[in-house]
């Protein structure tokens, strides 16, 4: 299994490709595209969360010890962003996915998706994402 | 005539680069920009005489505080307001409408009616929103035909002897609406209901004549009239203002303070309590001269022929609808594009230089009318060109190829 | 240490001359000087980054978006507040002490208890009173001895189990006094009263750590802090602030709106009704920046210098009388001159480029309890020095040769 | 018996004697000091005009056709201007006081103390002087 560590350094060198930003928003775009869809029942209400313009799904259920995250977005480049960030925390132990960092982001050129000021709920989600992990964890100690 | 190289000149935002790219700043209707005369009255102010006003017997109190006053007049000037004391700084348009609307607290009765449109900005109905759940006063609603006018016929048949206030945007921010505010003025005068004109985004656009059209409040934003963040005027007929009761305790707005009781000072200090923002008072009076300078007849022509050709152009991209189609508009294209989510298209623009708004614009009702989550938001001022319409329209172009 | 000469090099207006002569300005308590850091930060704000914030996609917006959070967290940093969103934009103390007494209106019940000084300023009153009146509330007034120093006893004897508000200056305006807040505080919370403390003349002197000192809510001025005007904080407990109903509707409040009914957002923004004054916020943090440059430690040493001198030097003057010797004082000497009238010294004084301050200072009461119609007050800050001291004093003296 | 306008002009000569500010000051404390007496019994609550800071009286009454003011300050400055005021106005027919003007206080350089913004109740004052006027000059008519 790859660690989380390993995703990230590997979606860094891909990026390292890339020569403008047009390159890397049409591949984020494509992964957006690709990104499979979340299962209709998870779509609720009460796995939204709201960014001030894109709405953001996000769902987890624990198979194994491992977490499987699904998510989604209306909008295609919060969902692109969506796609890297669930190869990165998905199928992983809710401990490592604790412990991880989203720096990976800011060094494929894609940070001020990150701020916490940005209307598009990626912020919320990355929240939501380790609070499924923290209590994924309780259930498996 | 507008000499649109000398005018750009005045803004030095204008020469920002973004992404490589020259700024394309079309998010007018958020916040103008600024132009030098007013940037540098804000630094002469720091400068040479930033000093607490109205108490002073020191040469820089008296310094700010006449160039504060001066500010008031031209204000009045501008918008022929009968006396100077009418005018009242305040933060800006939402702080004004709060200030009117808690002034009626004690006022209003139950089951009386306050009527709005449905194009109102959040800062044009939570404030009265929150006035009817104090006083049990019933919000009625205006609405819109699709072309984003207002309806009057059904505005005059909600105004009835009920109406004690109706408060109503000059100028729709989320559409460019121009509303018929004369009709409204009249028929809700017949009523005996007291009028509030929200002009924040009118102001910036159209010449206004407060005694002639005889309006009883009026409310604008410096940050979108070219002036400084933080600063505003409320309008109000003096009989109206000296009925209203202050909304804020403080220092200025008194004339004697014991423990026991407290006489409030006449207008405009009634409504000033505390230190005001004096550079911001100070330098939108420099402001409103500036666009005076320009003049408001040659502001209006050219932004009409940006407004023309932005419409005639977008609307050659298959796919893309606008929302607010009126005959009276101001230089606002709100838009749409199918299959594209706003803030895509808007991150992909903003690469690109590009500045507009996207969303809901702080005027959910109207999304909600078109049931759509928002926009894409395009708002022109007078320093802007057809030349950066095409960039654009351009971008747009790019951006749907990536996004579809 | 305080390296006057670079210090003074910081104020461009400093530089000006008043009639010919140099400005000596001492009226800080009214109004602080505007560092060029600050000025040049307003400066780079509407040249570069001019916009609206928190809902913009494009970068302009992003920026001042960022550039107005971080100048939050500069202000949580430096008062060491729990949380950033316990820090909220205000205009200033005055507005910030509005939101807090606005918002007990449904909360006090009549006979409830609210305990103020004697010394307060009239943005620490005129609030409350207004609040009583709304509520039935009772203000209780806590008195101070002859030396301007509050009487601790006097203000435990009147705390009770019916207080619910304490709202106390932590230094006063008029006589300089730094109030024993820790007493007041810990006295006041053993009756479960909650405590605002007004800290508009505090905040550019002492340092504050809020959780240490347990404080409830807190308010300061920015034009008192080296910051710009028409900006100010409120401070209040998440769980208080969470509370306490929003004072403003408008934009950036909500998270919802329907005309049926609207969603209050989280804090801080549920307070930050409407577009806020960005450049102010941004020019504050910059402002606290360059305080804690300085140091809060060496501003009290020197200030403290500066105060002990220019007190003996007055004290030479026959007929002079200083209000307020509390032994705990920020560097503010309030004094009168047997058969001078305030006014008439402060004039001469202005004519000689000595800018004081004369009149009631928004403080009446204090005024009233030493019986007479106002004071000269001269209030120092770090830029000033012991040789404007001198002149203000060979001033005074040819002042009197004048008017006696 | 001297107009308005000559008496404005006679100060304006007078003043163009001083050399600096601390002569003119100096003549206006005297001139405050001089300033006779306001009689007790005009002195009054209703006859007050509240300035921020100084307090200023004034009070009129007819004599033949003529207005006879008297005023006081409790600040000796402000009580120097006022002296010059009643200088020009006093003992004028209330029609010549209704369309005189303050210019000469420009002349002499005490501009700042009829500003508008002044602290010290002078332009109550005036106006206060006008009202005087308006109401007898009806009482005459
Ligand atoms: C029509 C309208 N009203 C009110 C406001 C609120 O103005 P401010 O945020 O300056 O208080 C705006 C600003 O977006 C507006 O467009
Ligand atoms: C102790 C005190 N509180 C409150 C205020 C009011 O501050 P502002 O006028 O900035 O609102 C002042 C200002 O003079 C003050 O000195």
């Amino acid at each position: 299994m790859k660690t989380i560590a390993n995703i990230q350094k590997e979606i860094v060198d891909e990026f390292a490709l890339f020569e403008d930003w047009m390159q890397r928003y049409e591949y984020m775009i494509e992964l957006g595209k690709s990104l499979p869809i979340i299962d209709e029942k998870h779509r609720t209400d009460s796995n939204i969360i709201k960014g001030c313009q894109s709405k953001v799904w996000v769902y987890a259920e624990l198979k194994k010890d491992k977490l499987i995250y699904t998510a989604d977005s209306d909008a295609i480049i919060t969902k692109g962003i969506i796609a890297l960030l669930l190869r990165v925390f998905s199928e992983q132990h809710p401990s490592d996915i604790l412990a991880a960092d989203t720096a990976f982001i800011d060094e494929i050129g894609l940070k001020e998706h990150l701020s916490p000021t940005r209307a598009n709920g990626l912020v919320s989600m990355i929240k939501q994402l380790k609070m499924y992990a923290i209590a994924y964890q309780t259930q498996i100690n | 005539m507008i000499d649109i190289k000398k005018i750009r000149n005045d803004f030095p935002i204008l020469k920002r680069k973004i992404n490589g790219n020259q700024l394309v700043y079309f998010d007018n209707a958020a916040t103008s920009q600024t132009p030098q005369v007013v940037i540098d009255e804000i630094l002469n102010y720091y400068s040479n005489y930033n000093s607490n006003i109205h108490r002073g017997v020191h040469k820089l109190s008296q310094e700010a505080t006449d160039a504060y006053e001066k500010a008031r007049q031209i204000l009045q000037l501008n918008f022929n307001a009968r006396h100077s004391h009418e005018i009242i700084f305040t933060s800006g348009s939402t702080h004004s409408i709060n200030i009117v609307a808690a002034g009626y607290s004690n006022i209003l009765k139950k089951d009386d009616e306050i009527i709005l449109s449905v194009m109102e900005h959040h800062s044009n109905i939570v404030p009265w929103q929150m006035l009817c759940e104090r006083t049990g006063a019933i919000l009625r609603v205006a609405p819109m035909d699709q072309n984003g006018g207002l309806i009057l016929e059904e505005f005059e048949s909600i105004c009835c002897d009920k109406t004690q206030l109706v408060a109503i945007s000059h100028v729709s921010n989320a559409l460019g609406t121009i509303n018929p505010i004369e009709s409204i003025l009249s028929i809700a005068h017949s009523n005996n209901a007291v009028v509030l004109i929200d002009g924040a985004q009118a102001a910036p656009h159209i010449k206004i004549d407060l005694q002639e059209l005889d309006i009883d409040y009026y409310v604008v934003s410096g940050h979108k009239l070219m002036g400084p963040t933080g600063v505003g005027m409320l309008y109000g007929k003096e009989k109206l203002l000296n009925m209203l009761p202050p909304s804020q305790g403080g220092g200025e707005m008194i004339d004697e303070v014991t423990f026991e009781k407290t006489i409030y000072a006449k207008l405009p200090h009634k409504f000033e309590a505390g230190t005001p923002n004096i550079a911001g008072g100070i330098a939108l009076g420099t402001a409103i001269n500036y666009i005076n300078e320009i003049g408001y007849d040659s502001i209006a022509k050219y932004e009409k022929s940006l407004l023309d050709y932005a419409t005639s152009e977008l609307l050659e991209i298959e796919g893309l609808k606008i929302y607010g189609q009126s005959k009276q508009k101001t230089a606002i294209v709100s838009f749409s594009i199918k299959s594209i989510h706003a803030y895509d298209l808007g991150v992909i623009l903003d690469k690109l230089g590009i500045a507009v708004r996207t969303g809901h614009h702080c005027a959910q009702p109207i999304m909600d009318y078109f049931q759509i989550p928002g926009t894409i938001r395009a708002s022109f001022s007078f320093y802007n060109t057809k030349e950066e319409i095409d960039i654009m329209v351009n971008a747009i172009k790019r951006a749907k190829l990536m996004l579809v």
